[in-house]
């Protein structure tokens, strides 16, 4: 069987994961050949790879989508050739409306920045800083959906009365990188301002602002540091002390069901349409659970 | 005084000075500073309706500069320019071609990548449909067949007027920008040493075309190094020197040594001492 | 004058049967050859046809699917690469057109949103507290089309009147315009059009609006003014402007151009996806370059043609098919996509110095 | 002959005092009023001084960590950008440079990880069944720039041999090498590198081989018969054939050196980050020719020059810094960015046309 | 036959035989064909060491053409070239200068960007510290001082030579090309129409230039339209016509009457007249 495969980029840590996941399971299927593509971040080429999927007549298509508000007219093409699709990781705009034939095993975005952000404003009143505190945001890419999304969340959490005693500075984009938030960090850090946390819309960015903090000769242990992600450098800098909160998904697991479903469909068996896959919490207390999961 | 001179300084220059509406084109203090190089000085320059004045010098005298500042392509350190009854200060050739001067550039102003025809009716194209605006349509053919007639003038030979300007021998591309201008009535024609890459029949059949011009009636400055060619042709000529009009001489009254000496220095008219100081 | 004379005015003999082959034809040869290999490997690898294996679904000798897929896929940047043809044969280039789809698409489709989406208020309505929802066809597509000409026009008011490369002129509308985009809904994604919208971009439209709009700047850059001094410009701009051309005004109007139809297939894109996002577009001003001067066309400027670049697309698209076709891993496509790109090129290149040209 | 006259020979009269600017003063110039307008919007807006405001917490009356981050932050894209300059004078253009500092941060960065992380295996070796794990750090970097020597040599060869396009070639490669990082890992980051590693792009590292490579630069392309020959190719190919000057092979250096000089960015870049990811330099090559173009340098060729650069590489930090500094909105500091880019090269035009230039 | 006829075809033209090595360069049956473009057609020309040969005729005739097809500007049709006693396949213009040909080209070959010294020495630097290769150190005051002893004898008049050469007018552009070619000593001197822009003063001085060669015996080929320069300077006159050789004329046996006529085709000397058919 021929499953063809368009994740929303290939270098992207998470992502990388989660397509291992799916190489390692399909390797130990007989008969399964995936192929996949790297759709680079644009809506419309991913749209034109399902095409040429469909040209190509693989049996199933898994896609990873760029954006989840674009999944209706990839529904639509790959509902018209009769090509069973299935979504992984991110949960598409039209879930209610999918075809027999179509399915999802993704997570809820809104829990990631949800997740962190609380645990941060937890940990800052822990600290006794209940009647003021202050902080940064790191963004990702601002025309990306998580980025928008996981920064929704925080703004959401420091707009619910337990948390509301934190207020932003400033918050600008790094997109996704670990350098741009370094250099950024710096920057902020030459305005002289107090702070106390640094959200991250992922951890990549949080290292950034963590080895700028560092060389700037500032103590780890007056800054609550969040990401997003827990990936193995993030867990490192975690065990260090630097990093207090990052949040992990279950990448591999994504992969692997997303396969399971891709097949069932093929074959006619009952799916469930909508699998999801929780996020989970990750601090200096559970990290230990996570250092090999990622 | 005429009434295009209407200099407020009231500084004293040397100058003929004609009837109402007979100058076509006047300088007055014409200078232009390039950094630190001084390549036009206070040029005062007049030539007349039906004349034509030849303007000579040596290499990097500043002849091709003095063309520049008239022609608008460059912009004047100082210096006020008069043309046909109007004190003008054009922004670009364009404007000085709308006004009537026509003008063979030294450096011929030819596009590369295009043919003769294409060259020849550049900016002012034959069309067909001109409701269409800038989207008219071309009249290739008209355009040719103007094309070949035009360089018959000039007595150059082009096996294929559709080959681009940029394969076109040194000549050929010189007799391009000639026809170019011959092809269209002008006010003034001005011509920057026109014949430099010629050779003996072709600059034979160009020097009819100024003869033409002569008998038309048309004005023409010609800059040229050949001093057979200006004796033969011109009414006068203006020598420039080191950047400074060094003396305005009329043919009958001078011959070839004549003017080499005030070219090469030799000899300054009284008239411009101070300048040739 | 006899016709077969009137090409010259005498001198050296003329062969009129050696007349230079248009390097649009090497082009093609490309083209063809790079199908030729895709059925070649497709034979030894794959053990299928590329082109002409209609996989027992259709009654024809193509793949009319892969076909299909094939111009499909760079239509939409061909509509793009059509604008910047141009802007690169007078000389300069733009960078801004893959921010120009991004921002117009934002724009436009906020004026494209239906009301309603089974049956719960458009949970993405960008303007439904104005009401705004529900428009008829046209105001998207007359908002949308405004924008690339804003965009455009400010392009060419910048490059003609302000003198400065153009390379830096459309890198800053590229920043700028990509900002809009981001800023319109703060990044949020556009979504749910009406069905009048939704149809623009539908089925094999979008290849219809390219393959038009290709024959019309075909015969504009051919036939018209507008082009004899799109080229002139490009050829020689001291000369042309010497020549009495208005190139600070002819600028404006060929980016103006190249911004209006970025904002076509903005439209077009953004309809065929059924969404719009602040990423829309992100290099496509590097692949619609890139498909011009595969074409052919010259960086210098003065050289190149519409039907260049329209070759110069269908190379790129064969290469993306191709590569999916033959299962070639991602990693890999990459790597070789570039080498893809360069081959063409150098063979072109080669093709043409045979042609020996004058140093 | 006396100094005093030994500048020309005779002929108009030369005035020595009124010799032309040259046009990194005009440059120089925009910088600082970029700088004058963030200090009183400064006042105006944060009330706050944004360079000589020592917040209280130094020494001086500048505020020193504003100052290093205007310069570290523009470093690393700045040593990419002497390469990309060169290649500019010669007429080209190098938009490999990007994708070459992720490819060989990657390849560079497998070379100079630690064996243990924490006291466990460190989880991201790539060469840990090798055993080529805490390797002395002249490893990861001869790697490194011989990944960028193979890089930049292959775009010079193409260049200088098969004459296609250098945007094509370099778009080649910048395809290419994209999908080397990417390939290299499959798309995992490679970390935690060895001490040794680390230290290279440290502190103000960056900063300090930025500037010796500048300086460098500055007096190879101004004083060498290397430099000459770049700057007589940009300005008229032909004539330097005719002249004599193996071109093809002057290019083949051109280059290498900034396939070189991209490596040392990658270096510089994945050593200060602790990481090297297939992602790393996108769109770096698009600032590193900003940077170039806002210094005053002609993508026509022949012109420009390596201080230029720096000063280019100066406005774009002083610009990152100052939005953070006057925390504008993300949305607007792409849109501002934009115009001011735009901004910086219209004066410097505008300056240069004063001194009227002919047509 | 001389050493350096090994022509095969047996096909039988007209020439001169001279001893062994006496002839500096020889071609055979040079042909260059542009597309459809019949520029140079079965040229057989022979130069002799210390001779000083003219090449005249039409604009567009080949004469540039036949420059580019030795000096290996361009790849010849077809056709055999021999120089300094040996076949040669010159591959760019670099080997023909390392073989000890200077050209003059019609257009120039100067960097615009670049000033006067720098032009003048492009390719072969004064240097020092040459150990460094590539990135040895220029001399820029040896090159100076030796570029405005060379301007010198061209006498031309440059106010500043820092200045670049795009800057330069069209008369001072010649003489810095003109300035470079006489500058280094060659095996041949070939000179395109090399005083086409020049003034009075700087066309004698550099005719004065050629003279000097011919004292040397260095060999020269002169392309020029300038009938009383090449009846004053050269022994020789090769006339293209169409892209073909139609007269090899003897100074001392001709006048320019009979040159015009040649160049004109109102005759065509027996040897050649299958050529000019
Ligand atoms: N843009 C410029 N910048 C600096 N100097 C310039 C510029 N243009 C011209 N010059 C200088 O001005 C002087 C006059 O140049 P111009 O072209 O007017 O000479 P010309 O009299 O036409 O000479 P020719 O007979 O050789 O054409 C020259 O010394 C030239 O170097
Ligand atoms: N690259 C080319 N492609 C096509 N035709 C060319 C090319 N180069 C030259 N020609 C043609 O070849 C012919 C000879 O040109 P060439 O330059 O040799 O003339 P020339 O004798 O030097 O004339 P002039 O005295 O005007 O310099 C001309 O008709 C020209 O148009
Ligand atoms: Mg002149
Ligand atoms: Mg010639």
């Amino acid at each position: 069987q021929q499953i063809g495969v368009s994740m929303s980029r290939f270098d992207d840590n998470f992502l990388t994961v989660l397509r291992n996941g799916m190489e390692e399971y399909a390797a130990g299927l007989d008969g399964v050949d995936l192929q996949i593509e790297d759709a680079q971040d644009d809506v419309a080429r991913q749209l034109d790879q399902i095409n040429n999927f469909i040209a190509s007549g693989v049996d199933a298509i898994i896609v990873n989508a760029v954006d989840t508000s674009a999944t209706e007219a990839m529904s639509a093409a790959a509902e018209g050739a009769g090509v069973p699709l299935v979504y992984v990781n991110r949960e598409p705009i039209n879930v209610d409306t999918l075809p027999d034939n179509q399915a999802f095993v993704a997570s809820n975005e809104i829990e990631s920045g949800t997740l962190a952000a609380f645990e941060a404003c937890k940990m800052l009143r822990a600290q006794g800083l209940g009647n003021g505190a202050r902080g940064y945001m790191l963004m990702g890419q601002l025309s990306n959906q998580a980025a928008v999304q996981r920064s929704i969340d925080v703004r959401d959490i420091l707009g619910t009365s337990m948390c509301n005693f934190i207020t932003l500075i400033d918050e600008q984009t790094a997109n996704w990188s670990r350098d741009e938030a370094q250099d950024l960090m710096t920057n902020w850090l030459s305005s002289g301002e107090e702070f106390h946390v640094v959200f991250s819309n992922n951890d990549e960015m949080a290292i950034g602002a963590i080895q700028a903090l560092k060389a700037a000769g500032i103590s780890m242990d007056d800054v609550v540091v969040t990401g997003v992600d827990a990936t193995q450098d993030a867990l490192v800098s975690m065990s260090q002390g630097d990093l207090d909160v990052t949040v992990f998904q279950d990448a591999a697991g994504q992969g692997s069901g997303s396969i399971e479903a891709a097949i069932a469909l093929v074959n006619g068996e009952d799916v469930d349409q909508k699998v999801y896959i929780p996020f989970q919490l990750v601090t200096p207390a559970n990290m230990a659970d996570f250092m090999s999961a990622n | 005084m005429s009434d295009v001179d209407i200099s407020q300084d009231g500084h004293a220059r040397p100058r003929d000075t004609h009837a109402l509406g007979e100058v076509i084109l006047r300088t007055e203090g014409l200078t232009k500073h390039y950094g630190g190089v001084h390549a036009l000085e206070e040029a005062d320059f007049e030539i007349r309706r039906g004349e034509h004045v030849a303007i000579m010098g040596d290499n990097g005298a500043g002849k091709s500069t003095f063309v520049r500042q008239i022609t608008g392509v460059e912009q004047r350190t100082r210096g006020k320019i008069w043309f046909d009854g109007a004190y003008v200060d054009f922004e670009g050739p364009l404007h000085a071609r709308h006004a009537g001067i026509e003008t063979v550039f030294q450096t011929l102003a030819l596009a590369d990548h295009l043919d003769v025809p294409d060259n020849l009716f550049l900016g002012r194209e034959k069309t067909k449909w001109n409701w269409l605006g800038p989207f008219r349509i071309l009249d290739y053919r008209a355009m040719r067949e103007d094309t070949l007639k035009a360089l018959q003038k000039t007595g150059v030979k082009i096996p294929n007027v559709r080959n681009t300007i940029q394969n076109m021998s040194g000549g050929q591309r010189q007799c391009v920008a000639i026809a170019r201008t011959a092809t269209f009535h002008s006010k003034l024609t001005i011509m920057d040493e026109p014949t430099a890459a010629l050779g003996v029949q072709e600059t034979a059949q160009v020097e009819n075309i100024i003869r033409t011009l002569k008998d038309q009636g048309e004005p023409l400055i010609l800059i040229s190094h050949n001093m057979r060619q200006v004796m033969d042709l011109v009414d006068r000529i203006v020598v420039f020197r080191r950047g400074r009009i060094v003396a305005n001489l009329r043919k009958e009254e001078t011959d070839g040594q004549d003017v080499v000496a005030y070219i090469t220095g030799a000899k300054t008219q009284p008239a411009y001492a101070d300048a040739a100081a | 004058m006899a016709d077969q004379a009137a090409h010259g005015v005498g001198g050296l003999k003329y062969d009129h049967s050696k007349r230079q082959r248009p390097a649009e034809l090497n082009v093609l040869i490309a083209l063809f050859l790079i199908v030729a290999v895709f059925e070649l490997l497709g034979f030894l690898i794959m053990d299928q046809s590329f082109l002409f294996d209609s996989a027992g679904r259709f009654d024809s000798i193509f793949n009319e699917q892969r076909l299909q897929i094939i111009i499909l896929q760079v239509a939409i940047v061909g509509i793009i690469a059509l604008g910047v043809t141009q802007v690169i044969i007078t000389g300069g280039i733009d960078l801004s057109s893959g921010s120009i789809v991004g921002a117009t698409a934002m724009i436009a489709m906020s004026f494209a949103q239906v009301a309603e989406v089974n049956g719960f208020p458009n949970p993405k309505g960008v303007f439904m507290e104005q009401g705004w929802v529900d428009l008829p066809v046209i105001v998207p597509i007359v908002v949308g089309l405004l924008c690339g000409l804003v965009a455009g026009g400010i392009n060419g008011l910048l490059v003609g009147y302000t003198k400065i490369p153009p390379f830096i002129a459309t890198l800053g509308m590229m920043v700028s315009a990509r900002g809009v985009a981001k800023w319109w809904t703060e990044g949020q994604p556009v979504s749910f059009p009406t069905e009048s919208y939704a149809a623009i971009g539908a089925g094999m439209n979008p290849v219809i609006i390219f393959l038009v709009l290709a024959i019309l700047f075909h015969l504009v850059m051919r036939y018209t003014v507008y082009g004899k001094h799109t080229y002139a410009i490009g050829s020689n701009e001291a000369a042309a402007r010497m020549s009495g051309i208005n190139v600070q005004r002819h600028l404006v109007l060929v980016y103006t151009i190249a911004g209006v139809l970025a904002a076509v297939a903005a439209i077009v894109l953004s309809s065929k996806n059924l969404t719009a996002q602040s990423g829309m577009g992100v290099m496509y001003e590097l692949d619609a370059i890139a498909m011009a001067v595969i074409g052919g066309i010259s960086l210098q400027g003065g050289r190149g043609s519409i039907v260049g670049t329209v070759i110069g697309a269908l190379i790129f698209g064969v290469i993306i098919s191709g590569f999916t076709f033959l299962r070639l891993d991602a990693f890999y496509q990459e790597m070789v996509k570039g080498a893809i790109i360069v081959g063409a090129v150098v063979l072109d290149q080669y093709r043409q110095r045979k042609a020996a040209a004058r140093a």
